[in-house]
C-alpha cells in the first residue's frame, strides 16, 4: 500500500505540469480569441503530446497513446487543477466514438469520428422512449428498409441536449417479429436536420431545458448509417472499449460536493452563529464525511485494481448508488443549512454572485440524479443479480 | 372520547374538494403556475363564496364563528390540491384583529376579510429566518421602517399585518406611501412572495393582547402543518396511482415489490400523522395548555415529512417526475414553503422539546 | 372533536373505578393468598360484574355484555392505572376462544373455554413450520383420520411457550389432494401431554427461551377434536369474533416506551451532563416524540371511528410496521444512551434494581418484533395490496 | 498511488481465513460461546504459531516487524469469523511497550508477547464511558488502586497494561497481590470481559513517550473498525447466501425485491467502506497529520455501520435469525462490543469533525 505515485509517474506528472504551465490559459494574440476557439486550440495541442482522446488513433484525430489507467488519472487531476478544457462532455465523445472504434465500418470511423471529437459534430442518444425507459427491449421506433434508405418512425424521450445536437444514435425496431425481442432492435445513424424529425425540449423541474422528445414521422437515413448489422443493435449499445474513462465512481464529485457543502456550513447562521459549530450539523456532516471518505478511498481502490489488471468486484456496480446516497444527504444538509432561501427558485444563469439559492439545483438536481441513466431502483437490480448473486427475478 | 370529525365537517372538506376539483383541476394549476403572475383571483373569490373567508370570523362580524380544526380541514384540502389562494395570510391577518384588534380594527376589517373584499396577508421574516415574533426587530411605531420578506402573497394584496418588536402587529395598506414591493422569485408559484421595503410608512398598530403574537405563530403552524399533511397524502395517492397504470417490462411498475415497499414505507410516514394537525388545531382553542407543543411538533413533523414525501413521489414516478409538466414539482416546491415558511423543522423541533419540559 | 368522554361514559368510569377501589388489591385475610390465587379471585369477581372476557357468554365463563369500544378502552385504562390483573394473556384467551365461539361445536365450547379463561388450560398455537413461516399455504404436517382418530406427523416452529402448554391448536393438511393447496387445511386441537409430542425449547438471541419446535411422531387426537369441518382449517384460522379487541393499534406501547426512553435520557449522563440537554439526543427525541404522537393520535382516531362503526381504513393495515419502526428508533437512541452497559447481557428474570442493561432486551427485542407474527416486508405486502390497491403480485 | 494489499497481505489473509475455518467452524464457535468461559487457548494457540503474536514485534525482539495494515487486515478476518480470541488486547500492549517500554520492558516482554507466551490485555475504562487517555483518572504510582471496567479476556489474560491518569501506563501482572478479578457478563462471549479492582497492587511504570497513549489509542479505534468491517460483511454475506437457499411461497426469497433490495442497500453500506479502515491504518505508520482523523473517523463510521448491518441481518433471516443457534447473534453481540468499546460513534464521530479542522 503506498499512496504515492511511483517516480515514473511523477516525472510524468511534472511533463503534464509543464505542458500545462507553457500551453494554458493561452497567451498573446491567443489569449483574445473568443473562448470556444480557445478551447479548441488548447486541445488541439493536448492530443497532439497525447494527453487527451488518448484511446483513440490519430487518423481520427486521437492522440493512440496506450491505455494506461493512472496517467488518465495524473491528467484529469492536473488539468483540473488549473482548469484546463478536457475531453468534450457529451455522449458523443463518451458513448457514439467508443462504440464507433469497436463496432463501426471504415468509412464511419473517417466521417464522424474527428468531427466529433473537435466538436463539430454534436450528438443526442435514442434510447428511452414514453413506455421504454429503463427497458430497452421494449423499444418501439420501428426503421424500415426501403428504397435504400431506413423509414424511421416512433418517438423518443429524456434525450439530453438534443435541441442542439446534430446527430442522434437511435435504437430501432428493425426486424419486428425477431425473438427474442432485442433481437430485433438496430443501432442507427440519423442526421436530426430533416423535415421528418421533431424536437421538443422537455422543461424540467429546476425549469431548464435539458430533456427532448424526438419524434420521427418518416425520417430518413442512408442503409449504411447503421453500426454493426440488423438486429445487432442490442449488443452494439453494450459495446464499450478498453479506454481510460475515470475508474474512480464519481467519488471525486463526491468530495467536492461535501467540500463545497462544508464551506456553505462555515457561511451561514444558525441561532446566531456558524452553522459549522451547531452541533447537530456538525455530526451530520461528520457521519456524511464517513461516506464521502469511504467513496474516496473505494476509488483509489478501484483505480488501483484497474492499473493492476484486477477486478474490484461488487463495488463497481454500486459506484452510481454511492452518488445517489451522498447526494441525497447533501441535499438534506443544504436544505437545512440555506435556510430562508430554501423558498427561493434557483438561478438558471450560474453566476458567481449567486447566493445560498444555487444550492437549489444541487436539491432539486439530486433527485434526477437518482432518475437519470437507470433509476435507484435498476441499479439495486443490477447490484443484486450481477454483483450480489441474488436470483434473477 | 370522540376524536373524529364531524358529518358538517366531512362535508365541508368534500365541497372545497369538489369546487377546487372543477376551478383549479391539474391544467387550470398548471396554466396559472405558469403565468408572469401566478395568481388567479376568481378561484379565491370561489372559496370566499363557500365561506372559507368568514370561516372564523364572529358571527357578530358577518362570520361563521367556527374553530381552528375546521380552517385547518380545509388548509389539508387546499395542500391536497396545491391551491394557489391566500388562506394562509387571510386567517392569519382575521384572527389577529379577532384577538388583538380594536374594537374600530375589527368592525372596519373583520366583514371585509369574511366577504373577501381584501386580500391579507403576513409580513414576518426579516432575513436570516427571523419568523418568530421575539426575532422582529421592525421598530413599533405608526412610521414604519424597515424590511420584510416572503410575504406570500405579497404583490396581490391589500392588507398587510406586520410583525413588530416585542411582537406587536400593525396594520398597513398595501397602497400606503413609502412602502415598496419586490416580486421574489420563489420556488413555489402557488404561493408566490415579495420583499417589502417601509419607508416611514403609515402603519395602524393593533392594540394587542396577552400572547396574541404567539397565537397568531401557531396558527401558522397549525395551517401549515396541515396543509402539509393534504400534499403529503396527495403525493402519495399521486405516486400510488401512477405506480398502477405506468408498465415496465411488461407489467404495472406497483407490481415490483422494490417499488411497492417503498410507496408502503413513504405512505406509513404520511397516513398515521393527520391526528398531529388535529390535535394541534383542536388544543388551540381548547387546551391552553398542550396548544404551543402540539403546533410546534405538527409543523416540524408534518413539514419535514412533505417534503421527504415529495421527493420519494419524484423518485417514484421517475423521468416523468422531473419534469415540469408533471404535478409532483408543484407539490416539491409547496413542500420546500412549508419546510422553511415560519422556520425549519429543526427550529420547532427543538422548541417541541422544550416544550415537552424534557 | 372531543378527547372527553361523555357522561354516559364517565359515570362507567366512575363505576369501574369504584369497583377497583373495593378489590384491587386484596385486603384481609384474602391478600394473604398467594399472588396467582389473588389474581383469580379478583378476576372471577371482575367478569361478575362485566369487566373481563365480555363477548364470551356468562355460561363459558365470560360476562357477555354488549360490545362497546369505549367500555373496553375505560376498563383498559383505569385497571392498568391501579395494575390490576386484567385478562389473561396468550394465545388461549386471544386466539382459541375467539374461534371456538365462532366456529367451535357445542361440547368444544363448554369443554373448552371456561377453563382456558380460568386459566387452567393453557395453549400453544401451532401453525407456523420450518419451511412455511409466513406462508400457511405450504403446511406440511400432516394428519389422516384412522380407527375414529386423527394421526398426525409433522413439525411445528415459533409455538410461544409450548414447553408449558397443556394443548396446541395446530393446522394441518388433512386432505392432500386438495387444490389450491389451502383447501387441504384443517383446525384440530392436540392434547400436548402425550408420547407422540416431543416439544423443544428454542433458545433466542435473548438467551430467553420462549419459542418451541414441536415434533409429532404418530401423536394422536379424536376424531371430533376438530374445529369445523376437514379442509375448513384456512376459514377458521382467519375467523375472528367481533370483540372489543384493543382498537388501538399498539399505540398506548410506543407511548410507554417514548416515555421510559426520556427517563432514561434524564438518568444518563453525557459529557458529563445529563443526556437530556445533549443536542443532538434532544433533537432525536423531538423527532422520534412526532411518531410517538402520530401513532398516539392515529389510535383516538381509530378508536373513535370504530365506535361509531366507520372503517378507519388504510391505517389500520399499519400498525404493526409502525410499532415496529418506532420500536427500532427507541432501540437506536437507547444504545446510544446506555453507553457502556451496551456491552452488557440483557438480565433474564427482570428486577427492579436491574440497571441500563435492562434496554438490552427492548434492543434486541425490537428485533423480534420486526419478525414475529409476519415480518415487517410481510406487513409491507399487506399494505400494499390490501391498504394502497397495489397490484398483487 | 498504490491503494492495493501486496500479493503478501492477500495471502496473510488467506492463511488466517482457512486456519479459523478449520480450527473454529460455526459448530466450534458456538460450542466455545455456550461454555461457561468462553474461550480455548488452542485457537489463539495456533494464531500463534501463524505469527500474528509477532507480527508488529520488531525483528530485534524476535518479531516480524510488519505494520499497522497487515495487523489490521488480519483484524478483518478474525472480525468476519468471530473469532473468540485475545488479539486486540495483545496488540495495545505489544505497541505500548514498543513504543513507551523501558529497555528492560522490551527484552523481557516483546518476545515473550511475540511467541504467545503471555496472554496480554489492556485496562481502560473506569465506568462512565471513560475509554479515552484524557479520561482516565487511576493515579500513575507504582502502587495501583481503583477500578477499570470491560477488560476484554479479563480473565484469561496474565499480562495487563493499565491507563493511567495523565496518558501513562504501567504494567501489571495478573497474580500480582491486591488485584482482584471479576467477570462481567459480557453480551459478546466472543471476547469476554472481566472487572479489575485494584488495591494497592505492584505496578511496573512504562517510561512512555511523547504521544504514547494517542498512539495506542488510535491503534485500537483502527483494529475495531478492521474488526467490524469484516464482521459487517461476512454478516451481508450470510443474509445473500440465506436468502438464496430460503424458500418461501414456492421460490428462494432473495428472489422477492423488497428484501433483495433490502440487502443491495445493506451492502452498499458496508462494501465501499473497507478503505476507511485501509487508510486509517496506513495513516498510523505513514501519515502522522491524518493518522488520529482517520482512526476517529473509521471506528466511528464502520463500528456504526456493522451494528446496523447486523441487525438488519438478523431481519432479513427472519424467525432464525432470532435463535441462539443462528450465526448471526454471534455477530450482533460482537458488533454491540465494538460499538461501545473505546467510545461510542457519536464521540469520535464529533472527534472527527474537529480534527477535520471545521
Amino acid at each position: 500500500m503506498d499512496l504515492k505515485y511511483s517516480a515514473e509517474y511523477e516525472a510524468f506528472r511534472e511533463e503534464v505540469k509543464a505542458f500545462l504551465e507553457n500551453n494554458w490559459p493561452l497567451k498573446g494574440e491567443e489569449a483574445k480569441l473568443r473562448r470556444h476557439q480557445q478551447q479548441a486550440l488548447f486541445r488541439q495541442r493536448a492530443v497532439e503530446v497525447g494527453y487527451l482522446y488518448r484511446s483513440v488513433p490519430r487518423q481520427f484525430g486521437g492522440s493512440e497513446q496506450p491505455a494506461d489507467v493512472l496517467k488518465g488519472q495524473i491528467i484529469r487531476e492536473e488539468f483540473g487543477r488549473v482548469r484546463a478544457p478536457v475531453e468534450l462532455p457529451g455522449v458523443g465523445t463518451a458513448m457514439l466514438v467508443p462504440t464507433l472504434l469497436q463496432c463501426g465500418s471504415d468509412w464511419q470511423k473517417e466521417y464522424f469520428i474527428p468531427k466529433t471529437l473537435s466538436g463539430e459534430y454534436l450528438w443526442a442518444q435514442g434510447y428511452s422512449e414514453p413506455n421504454a425507459g429503463s427497458d430497452l427491449a421494449s423499444v418501439k421506433t420501428r426503421a424500415e428498409l426501403k428504397d435504400g434508405k431506413w423509414l424511421i418512425n416512433g418517438q423518443k424521450i429524456w434525450s439530453t441536449l438534443a435541441q442542439y445536437a446534430r446527430f442522434m444514435f437511435v435504437m430501432v425496431r428493425s426486424e419486428p417479429n425477431a425473438e427474442p425481442r432485442h433481437a430485433g432492435l438496430s443501432y442507427i445513424l440519423v442526421d436530426l436536420k430533416q423535415p421528418g424529425v421533431t424536437i421538443r425540449p422537455l422543461k424540467q423541474i429546476t425549469g431548464g431545458e435539458e430533456f427532448c422528445e424526438v419524434f420521427f414521422d418518416n425520417a430518413e437515413t442512408p442503409e449504411d448509417w447503421i453500426v454493426g448489422k440488423p438486429g445487432e443493435g442490442w449488443a452494439v449499445s453494450k459495446a464499450t472499449l478498453s479506454h481510460e474513462r475515470s475508474a474512480l465512481g464519481g467519488a471525486s464529485g463526491s468530495v467536492s460536493l461535501f467540500e463545497k457543502l462544508v464551506a456553505l456550513a462555515k457561511s451561514v447562521e444558525i441561532n446566531g452563529e456558524p452553522a459549522i459549530v451547531d452541533p447537530t450539523i456538525r455530526r451530520r456532516l461528520a457521519v456524511l464525511d464517513g461516506y464521502v471518505s469511504s467513496h474516496l478511498y473505494s476509488s483509489y481502490r478501484q483505480l488501483s485494481m484497474s492499473v493492476n489488471q484486477q477486478d474490484p468486484g461488487l463495488v463497481t456496480s454500486m459506484n452510481k448508488l454511492i452518488s445517489t446516497n451522498i447526494g441525497h444527504d447533501v441535499a438534506r444538509l443544504a436544505r437545512d443549512l440555506i435556510g430562508d432561501d430554501l423558498m427561493l427558485s434557483p438561478p438558471q444563469d450560474r453566476k458567481k454572485e449567486d447566493g445560498n439559492e444555487k444550492w437549489i439545483n444541487q436539491f432539486i438536481g439530486s433527485l434526477g440524479i437518482a432518475i437519470a441513466g437507470g433509476t435507484s431502483n435498476i441499479q439495486r437490480n443490477v447490484i443484486a443479480e450481477r454483483g450480489l448473486g441474488l436470483p434473477r427475478e | 372520547m370522540n376524536f373524529l370529525l364531524s358529518q358538517e365537517q366531512v362535508e365541508i372538506q368534500r365541497a372545497i374538494a369538489g369546487f377546487l376539483s372543477k376551478s383549479c383541476p391539474s391544467t387550470t394549476l398548471h396554466e396559472i403556475y405558469d403565468r408572469e403572475e401566478p395568481y388567479e383571483p376568481s378561484i379565491w373569490q370561489g372559496l370566499i363564496e363557500l365561506g372559507v373567508g368568514a370561516l372564523i370570523v364572529p358571527e357578530a362580524f358577518g362570520g361563521l364563528g367556527m374553530e381552528m380544526i375546521d380552517l385547518a380541514l380545509i388548509s389539508e384540502v387546499l395542500g391536497a390540491n396545491a391551491a394557489p389562494v391566500p388562506l394562509l395570510g387571510h386567517a392569519l391577518v382575521t384572527l389577529a384583529i379577532m384577538h388583538g384588534g380594536s374594537d374600530d380594527q375589527k368592525a372596519n376589517w373583520l366583514p371585509k376579510l369574511a366577504a373577501g373584499e381584501v386580500v391579507a396577508t403576513v409580513a414576518f421574516d426579516e432575513g436570516g429566518q427571523t419568523w418568530l415574533p421575539e426575532q422582529w426587530r421592525l421598530s413599533s411605531s405608526t412610521r414604519l421602517s424597515g424590511r420584510k420578506r416572503f410575504v406570500p402573497h405579497g404583490m396581490q394584496a391589500n392588507l398587510i399585518l406586520v410583525g413588530l418588536s416585542g411582537g406587536g402587529f400593525a396594520l398597513v395598506d398595501a397602497s400606503a406611501e413609502g412602502l415598496s414591493r419586490c416580486a421574489q422569485d420563489g420556488i413555489d408559484r402557488t404561493r408566490p412572495v415579495a420583499e417589502f421595503v417601509f419607508d416611514q410608512v403609515v402603519a395602524d398598530p393593533l392594540p394587542g393582547a396577552e400572547g396574541l403574537a404567539e397565537k397568531v405563530r401557531d396558527a401558522a403552524l397549525v395551517l401549515l402543518a396541515a396543509d402539509s399533511f393534504g400534499g403529503a397524502s396527495r403525493a402519495v395517492e399521486s405516486a400510488v396511482s401512477y405506480a398502477t397504470i405506468r408498465e415496465q417490462f411488461g407489467q404495472p411498475i406497483g407490481r415490483f415489490q422494490g417499488l411497492k415497499h417503498q410507496l408502503v414505507n413513504t405512505a406509513v410516514e404520511v397516513e398515521p400523522s393527520r391526528g398531529l394537525y388535529w390535535f394541534a388545531a383542536h388544543a388551540f382553542d381548547h387546551i391552553a395548555g398542550k396548544a404551543e407543543h402540539a403546533a410546534a411538533l405538527a409543523k416540524a413533523h408534518l413539514c419535514d415529512r412533505y417534503l421527504q414525501t415529495a421527493r420519494d413521489t419524484v423518485e417514484a414516478h421517475g423521468g416523468i417526475g422531473y419534469t415540469w409538466e408533471c404535478d409532483v414539482q408543484i407539490y416539491v416546491k409547496r413542500a420546500m414553503f412549508n419546510f422553511a415558511f415560519m422556520g425549519q423543522p429543526a427550529v420547532h423541533f427543538d422548541r417541541a422539546a422544550d416544550l415537552a419540559g424534557w
